[in-house]
């Protein structure tokens, strides 16, 4: 493969403090490599700096310290380089389907009307919402939303997709078949991936790489390449690596979690 | 050298903007003027009515040319610095009656009692206690009861709240004949010479437009030669300036208008000027001497002028 | 904790299955049908107006202070007949629907601006509250003089009235954008105007109609007062010249005039809002 | 979408960090200071007021009609002076405290018994909403007949403008219970008072709160009016005799006094509301 | 054991439709039946109707058909003999965690205000929040907050505890740890306990019967018995007879919810 797509040196990010002048470090000096067409999975426990990471890499959050690259470009600002799925589907209630995929494509360079309209249709119909294009969010299931959320952000064919916990408000069931999508959606755009999650099972599910995160100041403190190849399927889950690998993680966030709880 | 198309021979029409401050019979004279057309070419006229403290900032401001309303007002603002002056009148009294109830059966009986006013220093305010304190009281006599509005006015007579109150004739007849035990204490037309319609004038537009002002004038001339000779067409302009529709309460307040306006316009009389000046020194102005009174009012020349033509 | 015991109630008698131990009543918020609140509502509304009718019909009420329903009603009949009623609502409606229309379109505007620009904001704000708070009324006189006493000056005391809640609604609806929608803009490169247009405007749409609700509201009076000081023309002045002579009747047919239009008026905007707003209905 | 190629831009030459391809600005919304805010407003007062004095002296407005800052300057030391500033600013005071006290009480019972009894809220609604949407300045006379026109007819104009924002704001505010809090109550088997008093209540404090808010602020209104047309006492007859005798410092003044009045009174109420609501600064 | 303390005995229940003037028959004949001091778990695809089944039970939604009896009782209002505890932990904002605690108990039957007190507090000290009396909701945690719910319920010692997706909300590692809390106090206070969630992993760590749902209208369509005893720890995950009833649920269930996404 060529040089990663995102090469993340010792990143310093620190946010101005409410009860002292001096701001609070948040994430200090961490480390990380996105290979092209990879995904790479962050975990860790909440209030890490899990989503901070994935924001300086779109360019929403500046940065104290280190560097970022996306692309070869240093980050310091939104770009082109990357698209953002968030935890919240954060669709506009107001336009449909349709119009909430167009979103991103019209905020990209100037592409014409109609270039907008077909690719938008492409991607929904990737994520299987054929049919559904003038619907209003308020009408279609939580799944539904967030895999609109995904066809928005494939849409605009980025060479890199951050993704900030897409599934951790949907139910279990829904969550295992979005994970597949995701799966089947990501090998046919060939498109990089970070995805941030808190769910162990999830994390090796869908990892080329786990990297796992202390509490804060956030740093990474392990990094584990998956057992699995490129071919993922729900029968992964029954391996034995499985459940080895879980074990191992959840050793390593047990105690992470325990501080931060209670 | 014009070169203007539209140009008939002579310049444009001077515009003049015109105020009354209630919508009384007696100023319907500017609605007959108005809906009959009856001003000469040379002037554009426009009216306009509304409440009178509107009226005072419009009237010394010079936003508006002239200005229909009583006496003592424009004494009033032109002690304050507008430049207004009487230019005319058409009543040689007020065409007020002061009412009373409540056992009150003359101006004397008022000792002790309330009155009802709008405001102070409102006309209906300032002629009750000049006839009060004609009749002998002082102000510390009588209680004066602020009611804000005129039908709040007539409404609190109606209702008993208050004893006496001054108000015009229409009103005050309809009162008389439906409130039992109401009587009539004073009839200001025959009592008080006094301006009880007048126009009067800002007098730095004045100096520039002496022409426009004659023509101004010779148009209420017009109108009350017009409201004589055709009784249904003045009638149609009252109710349109009142708002009264009956067809009985339409003839008497023509009638009404009728028997108390004169026949042709008058300059005010020193007379009318000394009657303002008591009733303002009542109010304590010190400044409303006789003296002061004099320069209100203009050079009767523009009213014969007017008149002439 | 260790030794919870729980407090195990006995068993009622039988089979008895209305009955229940408990002898408070546990809450229960059931909705009214529409049509016992018609009829209720109804019912209030007719009572009252007999009643009126009646007492003044009695005698206790004077006439000449409370006038009657019936005497209302006939008010209304003879206006119409005389043909000064149809004009004047015509002359209200006018002075209304280009006072409301200037104001609607200078709160959007103006709303706008302060919402998004925060330096037009700072500049703006304590001049809005300033006015918003000061007695307008004594303003009247200033703005006869400025505007003249006719319809122009009648026009800017009802959109002096208007603009105030349309601006100050507008202002925080935009200023109130929803920071997930902005972030997912943002990560997309999304430019200012992009923001402003496709995503604070509709997501104000909430804020602008109750801002446009209370605008209504507002300028209906702006109306009455307009019309009713400076002018003498239209319903509010109808009411002014009623007033003077004592035509008491008249005076409140006018006012309920002028009700009657405002609650037309709110219940279309609450339809039309509801449209509008159709995607919020989830 | 089989064939989906990445359209990969070109990366940039060499290590120019602060150059990117884009030309569009990002939106970015960075708050302004408190301080340039402060600022900003600041000078833009400052400013216009100095443009008004200058162009009274320098006789581009007419100081007759517009006065000058200096003018009301002046009218507010004359009027302390000679005394009639302060008792006029205490009897309006005590106008509105009574006026709005006693809206504020009836306001929060009527409403909390609207919002709360459907039946009650059937009858009155319609009446709320009538007498809400009529130009109350019509009954102005009806008042001062019934009431007479002093202290009592005063209050009566100022609670008539004032309790209906109260009214409504609460009505809606205790309708609005959250659903899940019903539910949860209803599962521990609480009656209908416990519902009301320890859930609906509390629950409906920010809609009281911006009742109360606009109840002050129409009921400031109410005192100017009330003052202005019933009586001619404090603040609001002091704005009418100035305007009638042309001292347009003095009505100015007044104007001025009151709105000084409700900006402090709405601050105040910020402060209030933020601290009785402190558990929602979550 | 004696007789069970749950009875529900072919449910009926509709409501009315929208659009049509016919009810909507949303639970159509549903039997089950709740031992002493047993936990019983409901799971089914969204929408099947469990929380209607949870809410007829407690008294909240009246039922068209069959009978439900709660400790001999039959049920036709809230009463004395359950209390829920809902998804969102449905805090009061405005009171502290002492204040949201005794709410429940206020609303029983009169309490004095001392013995209130002191079962609140005693309450609290069993999901481990003593300290934290005088929070207010918004000043602890998701997970802290619906340990406040817990002990809400549990503070009123009703003989049956309903509970509906109490966990649903929280994150994957937060879930556990209340996952274990839960089993702490159910066999501390050894109340009975019906559970409705979807997550098949939960529902077998919890249950010791599981019933699964079919998709509307609802009715149970196989129920489980728990191969483990009354000692439920993580270990239990590792246990093959775990993966197998997890396979087997995730095939059962795998049906009803194709049918609903999408
Ligand atoms: N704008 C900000 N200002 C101050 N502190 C912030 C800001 N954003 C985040 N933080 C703090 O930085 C830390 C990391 O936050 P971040 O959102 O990255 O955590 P996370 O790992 O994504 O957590 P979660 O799993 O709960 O989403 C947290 O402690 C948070 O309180
Ligand atoms: N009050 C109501 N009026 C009409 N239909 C209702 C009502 N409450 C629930 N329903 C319908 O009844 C069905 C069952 O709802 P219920 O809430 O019991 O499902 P559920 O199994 O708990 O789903 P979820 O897992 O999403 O919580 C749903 O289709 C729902 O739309
Ligand atoms: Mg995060
Ligand atoms: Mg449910």
């Amino acid at each position: 493969m060529a040089d990663p797509i995102v090469r993340v040196d010792d990143l310093v990010v620190s946010f101005p403090s409410r009860t002292s002048k001096t701001p609070v470090e948040v994430i200090s000096g961490a480390d990380l490599t996105v290979e092209r067409g990879s995904c790479v999975v962050i975990i860790g426990p909440s209030g890490c700096g899990k989503s901070t990471i994935l924001s300086c890499i779109a360019g929403l959050t500046p940065y104290a310290g280190g560097s970022i690259t996306v692309d070869g470009d240093r980050v310091d600002g939104p770009d082109d380089h990357s698209s953002v799925v968030f935890q919240h589907a954060s669709l506009l209630p107001w336009r449909t389907v349709l119009g909430n995929v167009e979103f991103g494509l019209e905020s990209r360079r100037q592409i014409p009307k109609k270039e907008i309209r077909a690719r938008a249709m492409e991607a929904i119909e990737a994520v299987g919402l054929a049919g559904y294009e003038d619907h209003h969010p308020h009408q279609i299931s939580g799944g539904m939303q967030q895999r609109v959320n995904l066809a928005r952000a494939f849409a605009v064919r980025a060479p890199l997709t951050l993704m900030d916990e897409p599934f951790g408000a949907l139910d279990a069931l829904t969550k295992e078949l979005m994970q597949d999508e995701l799966i089947r959606l990501m090998s046919m755009v060939s498109s990089s991936t970070v995805f941030i999650t808190h769910d162990i099972r999830e994390a090796i599910y869908l990892g080329d790489k786990i990297l796992v995160m202390s509490a804060r100041p956030g740093t990474i403190i392990a990094e584990f390449d998956s057992p699995f190849g490129a071919d993922r399927t729900r029968a992964m889950t029954e391996d034995r690596r499985f459940d080895e690998l879980e074990s191992s993680l959840r050793d390593l966030l047990g105690h992470t979690t325990e501080e931060v709880l209670t | 050298g014009s070169d203007d198309p539209a140009a008939e021979g002579d310049a444009a029409p001077t515009p003049i903007s015109v105020y009354y401050t209630s919508p009384l019979a007696g100023y319907s004279i500017i609605q007959v003027a108005d809906d009959q057309d009856l001003f000469p070419d040379d002037i554009d006229v426009s009216v306009e009515g509304g409440d009178s403290t509107v009226g005072v900032t419009l009237a010394s401001s010079g936003r508006v040319q002239m200005y229909l309303n009583t006496a003592p007002m424009t004494e009033n603002i032109a002690h304050g610095g507008a430049a207004l002056a009487w230019a005319a009148t058409w009543t040689e009294g007020m065409n007020t009656l002061f009412i009373g109830r409540n056992g009150v059966e003359s101006l004397e009986d008022m000792k002790g009692r309330s009155l009802g006013i709008v405001q102070p220093g409102l006309t209906l305010s300032v002629i009750a206690n000049d006839a009060l304190i004609d009749a002998g009281l002082s102000q510390d006599d009588y209680k004066s009861v602020s009611l804000g509005t005129v039908p709040a006015l007539a409404g609190a007579f109606a209702a008993g709240t208050v004893d006496g109150v001054v108000l015009d004739r229409i009103t005050a007849q309809r009162l008389l004949s439906e409130v039992d035990g109401s009587v009539e204490l004073f009839d200001y037309y025959d009592g008080t010479p006094f301006v009880g319609s007048g126009v009067s004038v800002n007098t730095d537009w004045l100096e520039e437009n002496p022409e426009a002002a004659t023509s101004f004038l010779e148009g209420l001339q017009a109108a009350l030669d017009f409201m004589s000779e055709n009784p249904e067409e003045a009638k149609k302009s009252i109710s349109a300036m009142t708002g009264i529709t009956d067809a009985a309460a339409l003839d008497a307040a023509y009638q009404d208008f009728m028997d108390h306006s004169t026949d042709t316009l008058m300059p005010v009389s020193e007379e009318q000027m000394n009657a303002s000046m008591r009733m303002l020194r009542n109010e304590g102005n010190d400044w409303a001497t006789d003296e002061f009174g004099a320069s209100v009012v203009i050079d009767p020349s523009y009213v014969e002028q007017a008149l002439e033509r | 904790m260790s030794a919870v015991t729980i407090e195990t109630p006995p068993a009622t008698a039988g089979p008895a299955p209305g009955r229940r131990r408990r002898t408070r009543k546990p809450a229960s918020r059931s909705a009214l049908s529409t049509r016992s609140r018609l009829l209720l509502g109804g019912a209030g509304l007719v009572g009252v107006i007999a009643l009126w009718e009646i007492a003044s019909r009695l005698g206790w009420v004077d006439p000449l202070v409370a006038s009657s329903p019936s005497g209302v009603a006939t008010s209304a009949v003879d206006l119409i007949e005389n043909g000064t009623l149809l004009p004047a609502m015509g002359s209200t409606l006018r002075l209304f629907l280009i006072g409301f229309g200037i104001s609607l379109g200078a709160g959007l505007i103006i709303g706008t601006l302060c919402g998004w620009y925060q330096r037009i904001d700072a500049v703006l704000d304590p001049w809005i509250s300033i006015l918003y708070a000061s007695p307008r009324i004594a303003f009247l006189p200033l703005i006869a003089v400025w505007f003249g006493p006719g319809f122009l000056g009648q026009l800017v005391v009802v959109i002096l009235i208007a603009v105030f809640p349309i601006i100050i609604n507008v202002a925080s609806g935009v200023r109130a954008i929803d920071r997930d929608h902005l972030r997912m803009a943002q990560s997309f490169g999304a430019t200012n105007r992009d923001v402003l247009l496709k995503i604070a405007l509709p997501g104000a749409i909430p804020a602008v109609a109750s801002g446009i609700k209370q605008g209504m509201m507002q300028g209906l009076l702006g109306v009455v007062v307009a019309e009713y000081f400076l002018g003498n023309t239209g319903i509010g002045g109808l009411i002014f010249q009623a007033g003077l002579m004592l035509r008491t009747g008249e005076a409140l047919l006018g006012a309920v005039i002028f009700a009657a239009a405002a609650l037309a008026l709110s219940s279309a905007l609450r339809k039309v809002e509801s449209k509008l707003d159709r995607w919020r209905t989830a």
